[in-house]
């Protein structure tokens, strides 16, 4: 039961994740008073990027074909461990937060071994930008994970959620430093404004896309999915660890639906919050990265310490 | 005790390292290559006398015999050699002139009062009084080490080493009435080979730097060139 | 008793033998014959003593004990393999015409004179002796350092000699006084100077007189030890006389001279019975090392290189007598023995390589390994081994030291750090280009006798693995004799 | 039973120690079977066989590392028979001096160490028969290059087994001379000789130190045997001198900074597959020093030790990973990343000292354990991509990334062994190395439990520096295996490049990326077989780790931690398949073959893909104050007056601070030392009979 309701959860989860998405250009596209999509349009892309004849380049080796199908699939099992409806789940035991970081890795590594496997300037210069990038970010959450963790005593998501739950509502400052960290690292992570542009289509400023450019068809498709389920991970650790309201802690119908219907609030808000900065900042250059992710790691030191001296009654 | 309660032989004895301690001083300040050889050569005598006069106020036989060894090399044989060599080299009216002499020989008084200073402890608890003359071994020693390292003369370095030899013999004389004969034999024995063995050098030495002069022997050193 | 008389006879009458035959071709197998009999004598005196405990001679003028017969076996011993060396060498030397008949005879001669003083110094009871024997010693050598009557070779035997000679004077002061201060005690007599006697009195003996001995003793023989700022000498003495010559020097005679202060050293603790001694050899010994070790880097003739890393090596040993705890007396006698042997051998590698390259300076020999592997690698393993790298007999010596001072004296293990560091250093920035590399043009293989290498180093090998029981019995028991008690 | 087997593995290694000398014997050898077996005609004709001219090379050279592999076999049996029961044998060889003869144990802690010494081993010895092939052929002979191998795993071997300083001194210097022949095998380079020669001279200075700590438990325990090292009780003072003097012997051989110049030089210079065992195995025996002189010898633990560790340990993890991101040449690359994991592994072990200091033994022996499982790890794929780099080399005579590229399509069997080798050193899970790094991180996160808040706010900074470190080590090897596999090949001979032929030389790695991915996805048996040892250590097993079943690893508990490799696996697997069965064999859309976008044009070459030098620009900008860089650029110029630019040319050079800041001063230093002793022998002789003259006065003056 409950391993079929972790299955359920995640493939939720998975078909979500574009809607989230499509809500996302939405919003922004009536920020900038733009005429709107439909918020089923990238399942639309998808769709239609599926039944496209893929192509692949000459140099490329199987790496390149193999790349999508694991990328794809790290990033679907970090979905299943995340909590999103319920915690307690059994698949949140197979892997803790910072298994979760190194799925991201895995993904990630692939990316952009398929990137620099083309032979190209754009795949070499995506995959360098994007490793150094990760290797700046990836300490920065590490470092907010730990913040609460450390709290919490547990790496192990729904347990820190239930811890939050027990607590109730306590204004710790290291939470809040935290989550500063971590909304500045996964608007990096999954390639926003201002450190990437997704919607950019001029090869020097991209990052992401350099590496995915020589990608079509069904490959294509699986990384945007990628993509899109990692935005919507992040969001839910944002939401759920901070602000767990909501999350299911048993499985009747009931509360189960109540959590579905918080989560959707918590995504929508924090999906047009994200929309509000796009619209608002400007892309930034490429060696302003590491000042913005030396913040985003200050701001998580300073969490860990005001945990350690503010928070720890010794 | 004071001097005036000694027996005459004692006397002598002290008297006679005076008059070597003298002549060590003689030597430091002498200049002329034969002269120094002479003087050596009396410094060698008064020692087989001190010899032969305690052999006589204790009768040890051997005294006699090492008597005997050291006039035969240290008054003889010796400076005859030296003398020798100095006229088939030429080196008869070689000025071997030290840089500043005052300086020497205050050091050379320096060493006498600090050889004695040494021989303090040895002579604290002893009953002969001769034995004080240690000192003046010690001192012709340490004279004699002074006197080869101002001068420049391969010749005059033998000397030194000679006299060198003369204190350590000195002392065994006023110290101990002597070695054990077997040592003496052996030490004289040595001695006449150095002394041939330097009569080979002084011609070696001559053929690879035609002088003596030791200041020229220094090819093989460490300091940068 | 027999073995004794004829360990010094032998010589004696190879001595006059070979005065008179020295420049007949077979001089050199004779030499070695003779060598190998002194050896089979030396043998048989140390089972003998092995069997029936120290030995006094009729007389009493010679006394053999654990500590000097093992001496006496190894100066045989490298006396033996040296002398098998030096046969072809001095052929050679004689071919390319560097040697005239008289002075090989003159060679011959002398290497039986030097061999019979060092059994006379080695055997001998009376220091007074022991004292003619050492002086015998230099007068024997000094005409081999000029043999081959180049400026730089007459210059170098004219400071050995004056600066040994004075040295060695100073050494009879030091034993004069030490009779005198004998002869207050037991009375006038033959007797005052024989060690047994000195040493069963020693508590008796005056300490005032005993500490002023031992400082002219100490000068006198740490001039012939190559102690620092005495050892001037000695680099010249080594790199201008024939190879063979610096074997023997750098293998018997400094080993002699450090055999000889300690056995002053064991008459003075037991007079004064405080650490005065000791102290003074401590710090003759440490600044040896590390004066020494420093000045291999700056050196360019490689005959000159390998006896600064004798002084060092001395200087080790003598701190370690110095120490003078049972661990580190263990380790001094166990050092000289593993290092006269590696050194001998270093010596004897590199006359060949010497030969091979047609010159002494380092910075023309090239590529010896692919030139010659039996002379590179030689040459190599045996700077490995005196560097006190294991599993070579040296480095077990090393490492007792090092433990014995970190228990003693801690606050003196950086310099030796620093002085074992820096040697290493100095030593292997020459070997490394010397045997490494590629072969300049025109450089060939010669005809090399390198048996005496390979049996060394073997036995250092040994030595380095295990200590056959034998021997660790009379170290056990010489380091009880010198220290007091055994190390466990 | 198992020192019957460690016996074997050591007198295994010295035989074909002894086999490497019969290299030139083959006609005496001849001679010899034949007088024996004359009696025997088969057994003669066998023998024929296999001395004649065109058999016995080859035979001669199998026999080497067939031993060898005998060796590495009784290793790994001896070590997991120690570990299986947790026995403690002991024995006393007669050797050594007279009052002290060899003593020999063997402990869990050996037993694991010598598991990490046989693996690689047998790799090694299935990988060397095909790699040394083409040195019979050149100018060094191989009985060389086999004497010391043999010797220097023996070394090794008897390390793990010492009970006693002087033994354990002995085993460690053979380790430690052997090698630098090996590292000086190919003498024809200059930078061979260097490297050799920094590498002895630092091994002896460390030697020296390990000897000075020895010395200071031994002058309190009275005895040179561990028994009487253990007994020692010392004051905290003289703990801490010899746990420095410790660390200093100890980090020196493994490498830690700023003590680790001689690794990048002396590692990639060396034969591939010694290079492997160095930086494999040797650093490991390092690390084995380490945590016997701390753990067992020492009788107590201060924390501030722990925290010394950890830093230094940080430091080292770090400024290796980022040095390794800027090497060219790909053996040295792997020697800083080398650096690299030994300082996560010390980091693990400060962690362990600190909670044991602070008594939570549980939590050190997490640590501990954590730290064991890296060191394996990192001998398991270290090796593995050595091996790797030396079946390009041997193939291609290729060093630098700068000319590879595209290897993927010459060499497909070696890049896919390579790619287990990279994903598994950059800390990916679900392979090993991801296994390791996540214990460590466990074991950090508890530091919230110590009393002090300073070391409650060291540690998790020091986990995040481990965090940058492997998110740094991750890109590092995406550098190497993009720039070396992936693309077009930027030169020649790399184009036209043949994969690897000899069967052994891809056995050898395959065999370590096997154990690589088996300890990735089943860690929980291998860490409960660690009981054993750490109960040894530090009285106490790890509680839980398979409280969950043995599917699970969860180190402190099922609530704080849980970790499910194998089910990873397979989840990765299902989606990952399923994807590939909806998408490709529903559609049966074959992907079509294009050029790839070149912005309209055309002609790609492969000088315009990013070189590795380029990948690494932006760490190089971002960590600027870490390095020490040398850039040029030189243009090449054309036309009339030579005005035109044809071509320029970028060249950097970037250079090891500890080497300018430590190293380049203390040559200079001995030098001026030298030289101003060198004053004092004027080679005058009246200046000697001076020094002689003032001595006498000066010792008569002081004794008077």
């Amino acid at each position: 039961m409950a391993w079929l309701l972790a299955i359920l959860e995640t493939l939720l989860f998975v078909g979500a994740a574009p809607l989230l998405a499509g809500w996302i250009k939405r919003v922004k596209c009536r920020l900038q008073n733009r005429k709107a999509p439909s918020v089923f349009q990238p399942y639309r892309d998808l769709l239609k990027l599926y039944r496209k004849q893929p192509i692949a380049p000459h140099p490329a080796s199987w790496i390149f074909r193999a790349a999508p199908y694991i990328v794809f699939a790290s990033t679907v099992l970090a979905a299943a461990i995340v909590p999103l409806v319920a915690v307690d789940l059994p698949t949140s035991r197979i892997a803790d937060i910072i298994v979760l970081v190194g799925f991201f890795a895995l993904g990630r590594t692939f990316q952009v071994l398929a990137g620099m496997d083309i032979g190209t300037a754009f795949g070499g210069m995506g995959s360098s930008r994007e490793m150094t990038i990760s290797s700046l970010a990836e300490p920065a959450m590490l470092m907010a994970v730990f913040t609460l963790t450390m709290s919490a005593h547990t790496t192990n998501l729904s347990q820190a959620m239930n811890y939050v739950l027990d607590t109730g509502l306590v204004l710790r400052p290291s939470f809040v430093f935290a989550l500063g960290g971590l909304i500045l690292v996964a608007i990096a992570e999954t390639g926003r404004i201002p450190v990437d542009n997704p919607a950019t289509h001029l090869e020097l400023t991209m990052i992401h896309e350099a590496m995915i450019l020589e990608y079509s068809g069904r490959w294509l498709a699986l990384i945007e999915w990628a993509s899109q389920i990692k935005l919507m991970l992040y969001g839910v650790l944002i939401a759920n660890i901070f602000f767990p309201w909501g999350i299911a802690q048993d499985f009747s119908l009931t509360t189960l639906g109540y959590g579905m219907a918080m989560i959707a609030l918590k995504l929508a808000v924090l999906a047009l919050v994200l929309a509000l900065s796009e619209a608002l900042f400007a892309k930034m250059r490429i060696f302003r990265v590491q000042e913005y992710l030396g913040f985003a790691y200050l701001l998580s030191v300073l969490g860990m310490l005001s945990h350690i001296i503010l928070e720890t009654a010794r | 005790m004071a001097i005036a309660e000694l027996t005459l032989y004692q006397q002598a004895i002290l008297l006679l390292a005076g008059l070597i301690a003298l002549t060590s001083f003689l030597m430091l300040g002498q200049s002329r290559l034969v002269r120094l050889v002479s003087i050596f050569a009396l410094q060698g005598c008064l020692l087989a006398a001190a010899t032969a006069l305690a052999a006589t106020v204790l009768d040890y036989p051997h005294l006699y015999v090492s008597a005997a060894l050291s006039f035969l090399l240290k008054g003889a044989v010796i400076p005859i050699l030296l003398q020798r060599l100095i006229h088939r080299m030429g080196l008869h009216r070689v000025m071997d002139t030290i840089d500043h002499p005052a300086r020497v020989m205050m050091a050379g008084s320096a060493l006498v009062v600090f050889s004695y200073y040494v021989s303090l402890p040895v002579v604290r608890h002893s009953t002969l009084v001769t034995l004080n003359a240690i000192a003046v071994s010690l001192a012709v020693v340490l004279l004699g080490m002074l006197l080869m390292i101002t001068r420049r003369q391969a010749v005059a370095h033998v000397v030194g080493f000679m006299s060198i030899e003369n204190g350590l013999f000195f002392a065994a004389v006023v110290a101990t009435y002597g070695m054990p004969m077997v040592v003496e034999l052996g030490v004289a024995f040595d001695v006449l080979v150095a002394a041939v063995v330097f009569g080979v050098f002084f011609f070696q030495i001559r053929s690879s730097i035609d002088s003596l002069n030791v200041d020229q022997l220094s090819k093989l050193s460490e300091a940068d060139q | 008793m027999i073995a004794v008389y004829l360990l010094l006879g032998i010589p004696l009458a190879g001595m006059t033998l070979l005065a008179l035959r020295g420049d007949s071709p077979e001089a050199g197998l004779l030499n070695s014959r003779l060598n190998g009999l002194a050896l089979l004598a030396s043998v048989w005196l140390a089972i003998d003593v092995l069997i029936n405990g120290p030995e006094l001679s009729s007389g009493r003028l010679l006394y053999i004990d654990s500590y000097n017969v093992y001496l006496i076996a190894l100066t045989a011993f490298v006396g033996l393999t040296t002398s098998i060396f030096s046969g072809p060498y001095m052929a050679h030397e004689r071919e390319i015409g560097r040697v005239t008949a008289r002075r090989l005879r003159l060679y011959y001669a002398m290497y039986q004179g030097f061999m019979l003083a060092m059994y006379l110094v080695l055997t001998t009871n009376n220091m007074g002796v022991m004292w003619v024997a050492m002086e015998g010693a230099t007068l024997a050598t000094v005409l081999l350092v000029s043999l081959y009557r180049t400026p730089e070779s007459v210059e170098a035997a004219w400071k050995y000699f004056i600066l040994c000679g004075v040295g060695i004077a100073q050494a009879l002061f030091g034993t004069v006084l030490l009779y005198f201060a004998a002869e207050q005690k037991l009375g006038v007599g033959g007797e005052a100077l024989l060690w047994t006697v000195l040493h069963e009195n020693a508590h008796a003996l005056d300490p005032a007189i005993l500490s002023l001995a031992f400082v002219f003793l100490l000068v006198g023989y740490g001039t012939k030890i190559g102690l620092v700022p005495l050892h001037q000498w000695l680099p010249d003495a080594h790199s201008e006389g024939p190879t063979p010559m610096s074997a023997i020097l750098s293998g018997l005679l400094l080993n002699d001279a450090l055999y000889a202060v300690v056995r002053c050293k064991m008459l003075v603790d037991g007079s004064l019975g405080t650490h005065l001694a000791g102290n003074l050899m401590m710090g003759f010994g440490l600044l040896s090392f590390v004066v020494a070790a420093l000045f291999l880097h700056r050196q360019t003739d490689i005959k000159r290189l390998f006896s600064y890393s004798s002084i060092e090596h001395m200087g080790l040993m003598t701190f370690a007598f110095g120490v003078g705890s049972p661990w580190a007396t263990f380790a001094a006698l166990f050092h000289m023995t593993t290092h006269s042997l590696t050194k001998s051998a270093i010596f004897i590698t590199v006359g060949h390589a010497a030969q091979l390259a047609g010159t002494q300076r380092m910075d023309r020999i090239r590529g010896l390994i692919l030139t010659q592997p039996t002379i590179g690698w030689g040459l190599l393993i045996g700077t490995v081994a005196i560097a006190g790298f294991p599993p070579f007999g040296v480095f077990a010596s090393e490492f007792l030291v090092l433990v014995a001072t970190m228990d003693d004296y801690p606050w003196l293990t950086p310099l030796l750090l620093l002085g074992i560091g820096l040697a290493f250093a100095g030593l292997f920035r020459h070997i490394q280009p010397m045997v490494y590399g590629d072969v300049p043009e025109g450089q060939k293989a010669i005809k090399a006798n390198l048996t005496p290498v390979m049996v060394h180093l073997a036995l250092v090998l040994w030595l380095g693995l295990s200590i056959p029981t034998f021997l660790g019995n009379w170290f056990n028991q010489a380091t009880q004799l010198i220290s007091g008690s055994m190390p466990q | 039973m198992s020192l019957f087997f460690a016996y074997l593995s050591v007198v295994a290694a010295l035989m074909s120690a002894l086999v490497a000398l019969a290299t030139n014997w083959r006609a005496r050898l001849q001679r010899l079977a034949e007088a024996i077996l004359r009696r025997w005609p088969h057994a003669h004709s066998v023998a024929a066989r296999i001395f004649s001219e065109t058999h016995y090379r080859e035979f001669h050279r199998y026999s080497l590392f067939v031993l060898l592999g005998f060796s590495g076999l009784g290793a790994l049996l001896a070590g997991l028979g120690t570990l299986m029961n947790g026995a403690v044998l002991t024995q006393i060889l007669p050797f050594g001096l007279p009052w002290l003869s060899w003593h020999i144990r063997i402990d869990p802690l050996a037993g694991f160490f010598l598991c990490v010494l046989g693996l690689p081993l047998m790799a090694v010895s299935l990988y060397g028969p095909g790699y040394v092939r083409e040195f019979e052929h050149g100018k060094h002979p191989l009985s060389a290059l086999g004497l010391f191998t043999g010797l220097f795993v023996a070394g090794m071997e008897l390390v793990l087994l010492a009970d006693d300083a002087f033994l354990f001194m002995i085993a460690w210097e053979l380790m430690s001379v052997a090698s630098y022949f090996l590292v000086a095998y190919q003498h024809d380079h200059a930078a061979n000789r260097r490297a050799a020669f920094l590498y002895l001279l630092m091994a002896e200075i460390g030697a020296i130190a390990i000897i000075l700590a020895y010395g200071v438990l031994a002058g309190f325990g009275g005895g040179l045997t561990f028994d009487a090292l253990r007994g020692a009780s010392l004051n905290p003072l003289w703990a801490s001198i010899a746990f420095v003097l410790g660390l200093i012997g100890f980090g020196m051989k493994a490498g830690l900074v700023p003590i680790h110049a001689w690794l990048p030089e002396a590692h990639p210079v060396a034969p591939s597959h010694i290079s492997a065992l160095m930086s494999g195995v040797m650093l490991k025996i390092a690390v084995y020093g380490f945590i016997r002189f701390t753990f067992d010898l020492l009788n107590q633990i201060l924390w501030q030790w722990g925290v010394l560790v950890l830093v230094i340990g940080a430091a080292s993890a770090v400024l290796g990973i980022l040095y390794a991101l800027q090497q060219q040449n790909l053996k040295r690359l792997l020697a800083y990343s080398s650096v690299e994991n030994i300082g996560i592994v010390f980091v693990a072990l400060g962690l362990s000292l600190i909670f044991l200091s602070s008594g939570q033994a549980h939590l050190g022996t997490l640590g501990l354990v954590a730290a064991l499982l890296h060191a394996l790890n990192h001998a398991l794929f270290k090796s593995l991509l050595f091996l790797g780099a030396g079946a390009i080399l041997h193939q291609t005579h290729e060093q630098s990334l700068e000319n590879m590229g595209g290897l993927i399509h010459r060499m497909p069997k070696l890049a896919a062994v390579f790619l287990v080798g990279t994903l598994s050193i950059a800390a990916l899970p679900p392979l090993n190395g991801f296994v390791s790094e996540w214990l460590i991180f466990q074991t950090a996160l508890q530091g919230g439990l110590i009393e002090s808040g300073v070391l409650r706010s060291l540690i998790p900074t020091a986990s995040a520096v481990l965090a940058l470190t492997s998110a740094l080590a991750a890109t590092c090897f995406v550098k190497v295996y993009g720039v070396a596999f992936l693309g077009l090949p930027r030169s020649h001979h790399i184009a036209h490049a043949r994969d690897v032929q000899h069967r052994g030389m891809l056995g050898g790695p395959l065999l370590l990326a096997a154990c690589c991915g088996l300890i990735g996805v089943l860690p929980t048996p291998l860490i409960n077989g660690l009981g054993t040892l750490t109960h040894q250590l530090t009285g106490f097993v790890l509680p839980s780790v398979s409280a969950l079943g043995w599917l699970w690893l969860t180190p402190v508990a099922p609530k704080v931690a849980s970790y499910a490799p194998t089910l990873v696996l397979l989840g990765m697997a299902m989606v990952g398949g399923l994807c590939y069965y909806l998408l490709y064999r529903r559609t049966r859309l074959e992907p079509r073959r294009a050029e790839p976008w070149d912005c309209g044009f055309g002609g790609l070459t492969s000088a315009m893909q990013y070189t590795s030098g380029a990948f690494s620009m932006p760490i190089r900008r971002i960590f600027q104050p870490v390095f020490e860089i040398r850039e040029s650029i030189e243009a090449q110029q054309a036309g009339p007056a030579n005005i035109r630019i044809v071509a320029l040319r970028y060249h950097f050079h970037v250079l090891d601070r500890a080497w300018l800041a430590l190293y380049e001063p203390a040559g200079r230093l001995v030098l001026r030392l030298a030289r101003g002793i060198g004053r004092l022998q004027t080679g005058n002789i009246r200046t000697y009979l001076g020094y002689s003259f003032f001595t006498l006065i000066f010792l008569l003056w002081v004794i008077s």
